[in-house]
């Protein structure tokens, strides 16, 4: 039971939340058909993905600058990719694709 | 405070199942907008208040802005070419495969990391400590605060390659504009953008907030050095700022001029200078001449969230649009500016 | 539990109060003028109660000055945005025939 | 300069076709000069080897390929023999070449093909060790692929895959093999030495090495044409008579043969195979393969075709004798390599000759053939007579020392195998002589294309039959002269035997 | 001087971004040929020296990144130098008519050097994600250069793939992250354990990089994204970009954790490999058009990489250093010859206008030398004689035998065999006399470029000693 208890500090909680997150968006982003529920789908794993870096590396001695500056450079990318994507999507839709 | 903790974890999760869920575009990208606020409140709760402005001002900010201009270009295209149904019915057998696929690789996902985080929760604490490392280089590196020092000097090399990345989307997205973008074409985008004049109240608003979020902007790229802030956050609100000014139908950068291809890469251009000058003097690439660390990276961060505003702004600007279909065009003249056309759901 | 202590808990309980029926009222009114009509109103007005009450605790004069300019930019922020959901409202639904658009 | 010579050897016919093949079309004249100039100067180098040889001296070049593997080319006796064999015929059926493709297109295509084909057989006579010759034996099948599908007809494509699938799957089997030996008993197992290197490593355990040897022969046997992997030959007809008499006399064939020989005496050494058995199951299958050949060439009624599978029993001569154990069967087997070469080219130059001048492709149109063409009839009948095995021919000395070869290594059945298909090749070819010379003619020829002017043919396309005829009659009467093919083998056999 | 090898690259893509068109192509040839120079001088350099490593920013390894130059990363170094001048060469030529793309064909090309570069210089688990994820984006922008509906859906696809593998792979190092506190490669590896956190990190990682590697089941995106992209792109892909994940998932399991893998984990890799190399050569076998057999060709020849896997951990010194070696040949021998093919197969279709394998008919005389070009990267392809695809074979099979797993056996003779069979499908046809369209004229650098490329497959195959002496000082599996 101990190993539970000691799991509710906060850092190690949003660990926990960030992998659900991560294999709730894995499904979504395979069975959604439309690319944007995909684009969307693929948001949410990142930051998943990034409260899992922070939650593991923070649970024990407290906030560490290095991760965090990972991330942010994480969500930075995250967002070109969104953009990218979505220059794509849209192109692909005005030359008659299916969203 | 343990209860809001386990609440705002649920509400996480519970509106990343919301946008799953909703079969409509529209609303799945307000939850997600909603979705990027509770995870800026979380980052609050796990002690990173850069995270947090970045997460705000980038995630749900910018995204949400192009996500929703990205719907209203869809909606527009579907009304020219006359509305027919959303979409024509998957073949059932595809879409049961990838549901299939999608439950196994969840649950094989899912064991890893349960399996993995129980694990860690037995193991010692990890070798290496760099939060003590970076507490005692802090003092060589020019700015007090330890994400800034991390971002732009110890890591540099990452950050240049991340400015490098955004970049590269600009560069696609300008490569993608409509091919026909010699002078024929081009008023028609300045047109388009004058069609629908917007409500004289908007266009006030817009007057008072620009100058105030630049001074914020501002505020928050000084503030880097010492406080939580930064570059990439106050090249969010240039963003923001620039987006508001297109909406209130203030031009800028809407055309791809050298000016803006030179406002694009001044970030990367300074930051290459700066890393490379060292270099000649026998230092190592990415070293700052030693007394001079502060000023050199507060002159890299000043460049860089010029180009990081004039990049997020231009990939909402340059993202293709439908161009004017041809029935509307000739009924400009007609009836004067205030014609009805909508310009996307921009509101 | 100091004199200034009721007093914040007070108002930041009324606030918060004014947000609830801010969000009933979005629950139950019928169409959209009116729910954001409800939005509007009731928020900011609760939003203004707990930066009353949150302006004691404020240490220094910049963060109270800060404070009020953050309720002040929301106020405007908010109403622009209703009018301007109100006025696509307009445009698009039918029976507005008449009304002209400002 | 020794170490030059091989690598020389080599480059003259790789460098020439790569010239050739950006010579235009149209350039005939410069075309042929580059040709023949490229054949002489490859006989003189290999006739410079072969002195060489003669006193003892070492030929070799070697660097490292891949780390604890090397490319080496050496020439030693046994390699003199077919280098000797293939850059001599060359020379001839580049002659008869520039003469029988006289209008047909992409000739530069073709040439530069057909010197990349023998550069590769000259790499595979020279190669000292099993990777090298590996490494040649693979680039021959592409070098020759082209050549079969040259005509660019349905048939020929059809015929180029077939030939592919035979060839390509020998590869693969032969790479097996060399791995397999390579990895089992180490690389310095693969260098070709005079009586074998496998006979000091007693250590291996006997049955996995023969084994190994099984491997080893289907993928070099695929080449050579035994029993159920000569599909690829008869079909492999299609190509033009120049290529058929190349692939089929010098280059494909033989150099199943030879891997044969390098794989028994050089890699394995000729009394360890015997101490291992595998000397006996190997004459057996080449002694089906003769009866099978001779069997099918009976009920051929086109000519090329017959002589095709004439070539598949023949080849297995050149496998018997390395089965039979004992001085005067590796003799004759590796002097029968010789002679079937050149009588086969002689017999192949006269069909193709047949077919260019009066377009007579099969036997039965062949009826007073010898009035009409005399000097090819005559090399037609003497090619004949060799493969038969009459006296004053080269193939005569041949199946004499296979003869006796096999009553000295007690294998009284292979004597009986060499009488018996001795007699099937007199009663598929003396038909064809007795047509040529002794039935009169029958109407018109099929397709009349060269008018009997001063020579009966084009001169070109002549004199190439009659000159390897004429060899064919000097290796069989001259066969003591110390120059000749038989003193090089017995040279050859004698240093296999050593101690 | 190594930093030089990742600023040369992130200049002129610079310049290229800013300078208008006729300037972009000029400066394009002398700054390829400038990193070569650098690349050969650190080659040189390493050769004398041993490998190096390059603090940047004077910080140490844990907290600052570290760049680490041994011998597999040089020889790495210098084949993107050498394949990016030939493409580049050839892309010149072949985007005259393509007025457009051209603009923003040259931008791309230099960040996907400068991520290259980058990632084969790096030794730090983070600095390697914003490699791939540079690499992606420009990958990505110039498959949707053409920007028709097919190479848009192609990209999207293509786009969603690779960041679903980085965010699989960013997984994977946040795992890590928590479990050893520090990013550097190199101090992972020194204190590395078998336990949990560790082998799921490294399974999530795998799984990334395969997804980015197109490996069998997860290739469904190559094939569109390589088959549908301008020629030049799809050379570059297909020789290099794939590479870059491949050479992460090595560095991965080879160095960062040896003793944290399983074997039975190898074995599956090793079948995936399998699974490529049929699978592969059978689409290909069936595909009616050329430049998406040459790309599932890259699927099959992809597989033979899987093969360092099963065969180098759980098994001898000598075997592992043998499958090394071989591998390090193969990815080489792949890189020249399938680019080869890819510039080769460009100039069949720019001549004959259709993509169609049987509109290739009759091509042997009259684009003899794209034909050739095609034929010699063939022979490396299916790894006869005289190729370096050969040794790379060769070196292959000795280890599977030295290290008793004979069943890889069939896979690698059997997928030689495989390449074969779709292969010779190009050469019949264009054996057939009569031509089936008018063939436009080509020019001749076209075909040039293509030999180049083609002769060095082969030239591999002789000088294979070269890359494997200068991986002998410090061997991938070891350093």
């Amino acid at each position: 039971m101990t190993l539970w208890l000691e799991a509710f500090n906060t850092d190690f909680w949003y660990a926990i939340v960030g992998a659900v997150l991560l294999v709730l968006a894995l499904g979504a982003f395979i069975t959604s058909r439309q690319l944007i529920k995909k684009l969307l789908a693929f948001n949410i794993m990142g930051s998943g993905v990034f409260l899992i870096m922070v939650g593991l590396a923070q649970y024990q001695h407290g906030p560490d600058s290095v991760p965090q500056a990972l991330v942010l450079t994480g969500i930075v990318v995250a967002v070109a990719a969104t953009a990218l994507a979505l220059v794509l999507i849209r192109k692909f839709v005005l030359k008659g694709g299916q969203p | 405070m343990m209860w809001f903790d386990l609440a705002l974890g649920l509400g996480l999760i519970i509106a990343a199942i919301g946008v799953f869920r909703s079969e409509d575009l529209f609303r799945a990208v307000v939850l997600f907008v909603t979705f990027g606020i509770l995870l800026a409140l979380t980052w609050l709760r796990l002690q990173a208040p850069d995270l947090a402005l970045a997460e705000a001002a980038i995630g749900a900010g910018i995204t949400g802005v192009l996500l929703l201009d990205t719907l209203g270009v869809f909606r527009q295209h579907e009304q020219d070419i006359n509305p027919r149904s959303s979409s024509q019915l998957p073949d059932i057998s595809r879409q049961w495969a990838a549901n299939v696929l999608a439950l196994i690789a969840c649950i094989s996902a899912a064991g890893l990391l349960a399996w993995s985080l129980f694990n860690t929760l037995k193991m010692p604490a990890p070798h290496h400590n760099l939060v003590t490392v970076v507490e005692a280089n802090i003092a060589y590196s020019g700015v007090s605060h330890g994400i800034t020092a991390v971002l732009l000097n110890f890591r540099s090399y990452d950050t240049l390659l991340e400015v490098a990345v955004l970049l590269v989307a600009i560069v696609i997205g300008i490569g993608l504009r409509e091919r026909v973008t010699t002078s024929a074409n081009a008023t028609s985008d300045e047109g388009q953008s004058k069609l629908s004049e917007p409500p004289a109240l908007l266009t006030s608003l817009v007057r008072l907030l620009l100058p105030l979020l630049l001074i914020t902007a501002i505020f928050v790229l000084w503030a880097g050095s010492t406080r939580p802030g930064g570059a990439f956050q106050a090249g969010a609100l240039i963003a923001a700022a620039g987006v508001l000014a297109r909406l209130g139908q203030i031009d800028i950068a809407a055309r791809v001029t050298t000016i803006l291809r030179l406002g694009l890469t001044l970030g990367v251009f300074i930051f290459l200078i700066v890393a490379v000058s060292p270099m000649l003097t026998g230092k190592p690439f990415l070293t700052y001449p030693a007394g001079w660390e502060g000023t050199l990276i507060l002159l890299i961060e000043f460049m860089l969230t010029i180009s990081i505003g004039l990049i997020l702004l231009s990939l909402f600007i340059q993202a293709p649009r439908p161009r004017i279909p041809a029935p509307v065009r000739n009924a400009i003249p007609a009836t004067g500016p205030n014609a009805e056309t909508n310009k996307g759901g921009d509101q | 539990m100091t004199l200034l202590n009721i007093f914040q808990t007070l108002f930041i309980t009324i606030g918060c109060l004014f947000f609830l029926i801010g969000t009933i009222g979005l629950l139950r009114f019928p169409d959209v003028l009116t729910r954001i009509h409800a939005l509007t109103k009731a928020d900011n007005l609760g939003l203004g109660f707990i930066v009353i009450g949150l302006i004691p605790s404020m240490s220094t004069a910049a963060d109270i000055a800060k404070l009020i300019v953050c309720w002040v930019l929301i106020l405007a922020a908010s109403s622009v945005s209703a009018f301007l959901v109100a006025n696509q409202h307009i445009k698009k639904s039918k029976e507005f025939k008449d009304h002209d658009v400002v | 300069m020794n170490a030059w010579l091989p690598v020389a050897v080599l480059g003259t016919s790789l460098i020439a076709s790569l010239i050739i093949f950006l010579v235009p079309d149209a350039k005939q004249r410069l075309r042929s000069t580059l040709n023949i100039t490229a054949a002489l100067v490859k006989i003189g180098l290999v006739a410079w080897m072969v002195f060489g040889i003669y006193q003892q001296e070492l030929f070799e070049t070697r660097f490292t390929l891949v780390p604890g593997i090397d490319f080496v080319l050496r020439a030693d006796s046994l390699s003199m023999l077919f280098a000797g064999l293939s850059s001599v015929l060359w020379l001839f059926t580049t002659i008869y070449a520039i003469g029988y493709l006289e209008g047909s297109p992409h000739r530069s295509r073709f040439f530069g093909f057909f010197s990349l084909c023998v550069a590769s057989t000259m790499g595979i006579s020279l190669a000292g060790n099993l990777f090298t010759f590996l490494i040649f034996f693979e680039m021959l099948t592409l070098s020759t692929y082209p050549l079969v599908v040259h005509r660019g007809t349905q048939a020929s494509l059809t015929a180029g895959r077939t030939y592919l699938r035979y060839t390509l799957g020998g590869g693969a089997m032969l790479l097996l093999g060399v791995v397999l030996l390579y990895s089992y008993a180490g690389p310095q197992v693969g260098e070709f030495a005079e009586t074998g290197t496998l006979r000091a490593a007693t250590s291996l355990d006997p049955r996995t090495l023969a084994a190994i040897f099984v491997v080893l022969i289907i993928g070099v046997g695929v080449k050579a044409a035994f029993v159920p992997f000569h599909g690829w030959l008869p079909v492999a007809m299609v190509a033009p008579a120049p290529v058929s008499a190349l692939l089929h006399a010098v280059a494909v064939v033989k150099a199943g043969a030879f891997g044969i020989i390098r794989i028994v005496y050089n890699v394995y050494g000729i009394e360890f195979s015997a101490q291992i058995g595998v000397l006996l199951p190997l004459g057996i299958l080449a002694a089906i393969t003769i009866i099978w050949g001779s069997m099918q060439a009976l009920r051929q009624m086109e000519l090329k075709k017959r002589l095709a599978y004439s070539t598949v029993s023949q080849v297995s001569y050149i496998a018997l004798g390395v089965a039979l154990f004992g001085p005067i069967g590796s003799i004759g087997g590796l002097v029968h390599l010789l002679h079937q070469g050149i009588m086969k080219v002689t017999l192949f130059f006269a069909a193709g000759n047949y077919a260019e001048t009066l377009g007579i492709h099969r036997i039965d149109e062949l009826d007073g053939v010898g009035k009409r063409m005399p000097g090819t009839s005559l090399a037609f009948t003497i090619g004949a007579l060799g493969m038969i095995g009459l006296p004053p021919t080269a193939g005569f000395i041949s199946k004499w020392y296979l003869g006796i070869g096999a009553l000295e290594a007690g294998m009284a059945w292979a004597l009986g195998v060499l009488v018996l298909s001795s007699a099937l090749n007199a009663a598929y070819f003396l038909p064809i002589l007795y047509r040529l010379w002794f039935k009169p003619v029958r109407g018109a020829w099929p397709d009349e294309q060269i008018p009997a002017a001063r020579f009966e043919t084009d001169p070109w396309l002549l004199f190439p039959t009659l000159a390897t005829m004429a060899f064919t009659i000097a290796a069989g009467l001259l066969a003591s002269h110390p120059w000749s093919p038989l003193t090089w083998a017995t040279l050859i056999s004698v240093r296999e035997y050593l101690p | 001087m190594i930093p030089l090898l990742l600023i040369i690259p992130l200049v002129f893509a610079l310049l290229s971004v800013l300078l208008p068109r006729l300037p972009i192509k000029a400066i394009a040839i002398p700054g390829l040929v400038l990193q070569l120079i650098a690349s050969i001088q650190l080659s040189v350099h390493t050769y004398k020296h041993g490998a190096s490593d390059y603090a940047l920013g004077s910080w140490e390894a844990p907290l600052g990144i570290a760049l680490h130059a041994n011998g597999f990363t040089v020889t790495l170094l210098t084949l993107t130098a050498f394949i990016a001048i030939v493409c580049a060469v050839y892309a010149l030529i072949y985007l005259k008519r393509y007025e457009h793309e051209q603009r923003y064909f040259w931008p791309l090309f230099w960040f996907l050097l400068a991520s290259l570069n980058g990632i084969w210089l790096s030794g730090d688990l983070f600095n390697l994600y914003v490699g791939l994820e540079l690499l992606t984006f420009s990958a990505v922008g110039m498959v949707a250069l053409t920007a028709n509906k097919a190479s848009l859906q192609a990209a999207i696809r293509y786009l969603f793939a690779a960041l679903l593998g980085s965010l699989g792979y960013l997984a994977g190092v946040a795992l890590l992250y928590g479990q050893y506190g520090t990013l550097s490669i190199q101090e992972i590896a020194l204190i590395s354990t078998s336990d949990a956190p560790t082998q799921v990190a490294l399974a999530l990682m795998t799984v990334g990089l395969l997804m980015k590697t197109a490996i069998f089941p997860l290739h469904y995106w190559l094939p569109p994204a390589h088959g549908g992209a301008l020629a030049p792109v799809s050379a570059l892909l297909s020789a290099l970009v794939v590479k870059a994940s491949f050479y992460i998932l090595a560095v991965l399991w080879l160095q960062l954790a040896p003793d944290a893998i399983s074997p039975a984990a190898a074995q599956v890799l090793g079948a995936l490999g399998a699974g490529a190399i049929l699978w592969g050569s059978w689409c290909a076998f069936r595909q009616p058009d050329i430049k998406m057999l040459v790309a599932y060709s890259t699927v099959a020849q992809l597989g033979y990489l899987m093969f360092v896997f099963p065969l180098s951990i759980g098994t001898s010194a000598a075997a592992a250093e043998l499958a090394w070696q071989g591998t390090v040949l193969h990815l080489l021998a792949h890189a020249f010859a399938k680019a080869a093919m890819f510039l080769s197969v460009g100039t069949l279709v720019l001549a004959i206008g259709h993509q169609g394998i049987k509109d290739l008919a009759g091509v042997s005389h009259r684009v003899p030398l794209a034909l050739f070009s095609f034929g010699l990267s063939a022979v490396s392809l299916m790894g006869l004689p005289p190729s370096g695809g050969f040794n790379a074979k060769w070196l292959l099979l000795q280890s599977a035998l030295s290290s008793g797993q004979w069943w890889w056996f069939i896979f690698i003779l059997g997928g030689g065999l495989l390449t074969a069979a779709y292969v010779f499908r190009v050469f019949s046809v264009s054996f057939i006399e009569e031509a089936r369209h008018k063939f436009a004229p080509t020019h001749w650098l076209l075909d040039v470029s293509a030999l180049t490329l083609a002769a060095a497959a082969i030239l591999l195959g002789f000088v294979s000693q070269w890359p494997l002496t200068l991986m002998e000082l410090v061997p991938g599996v070891q350093s």
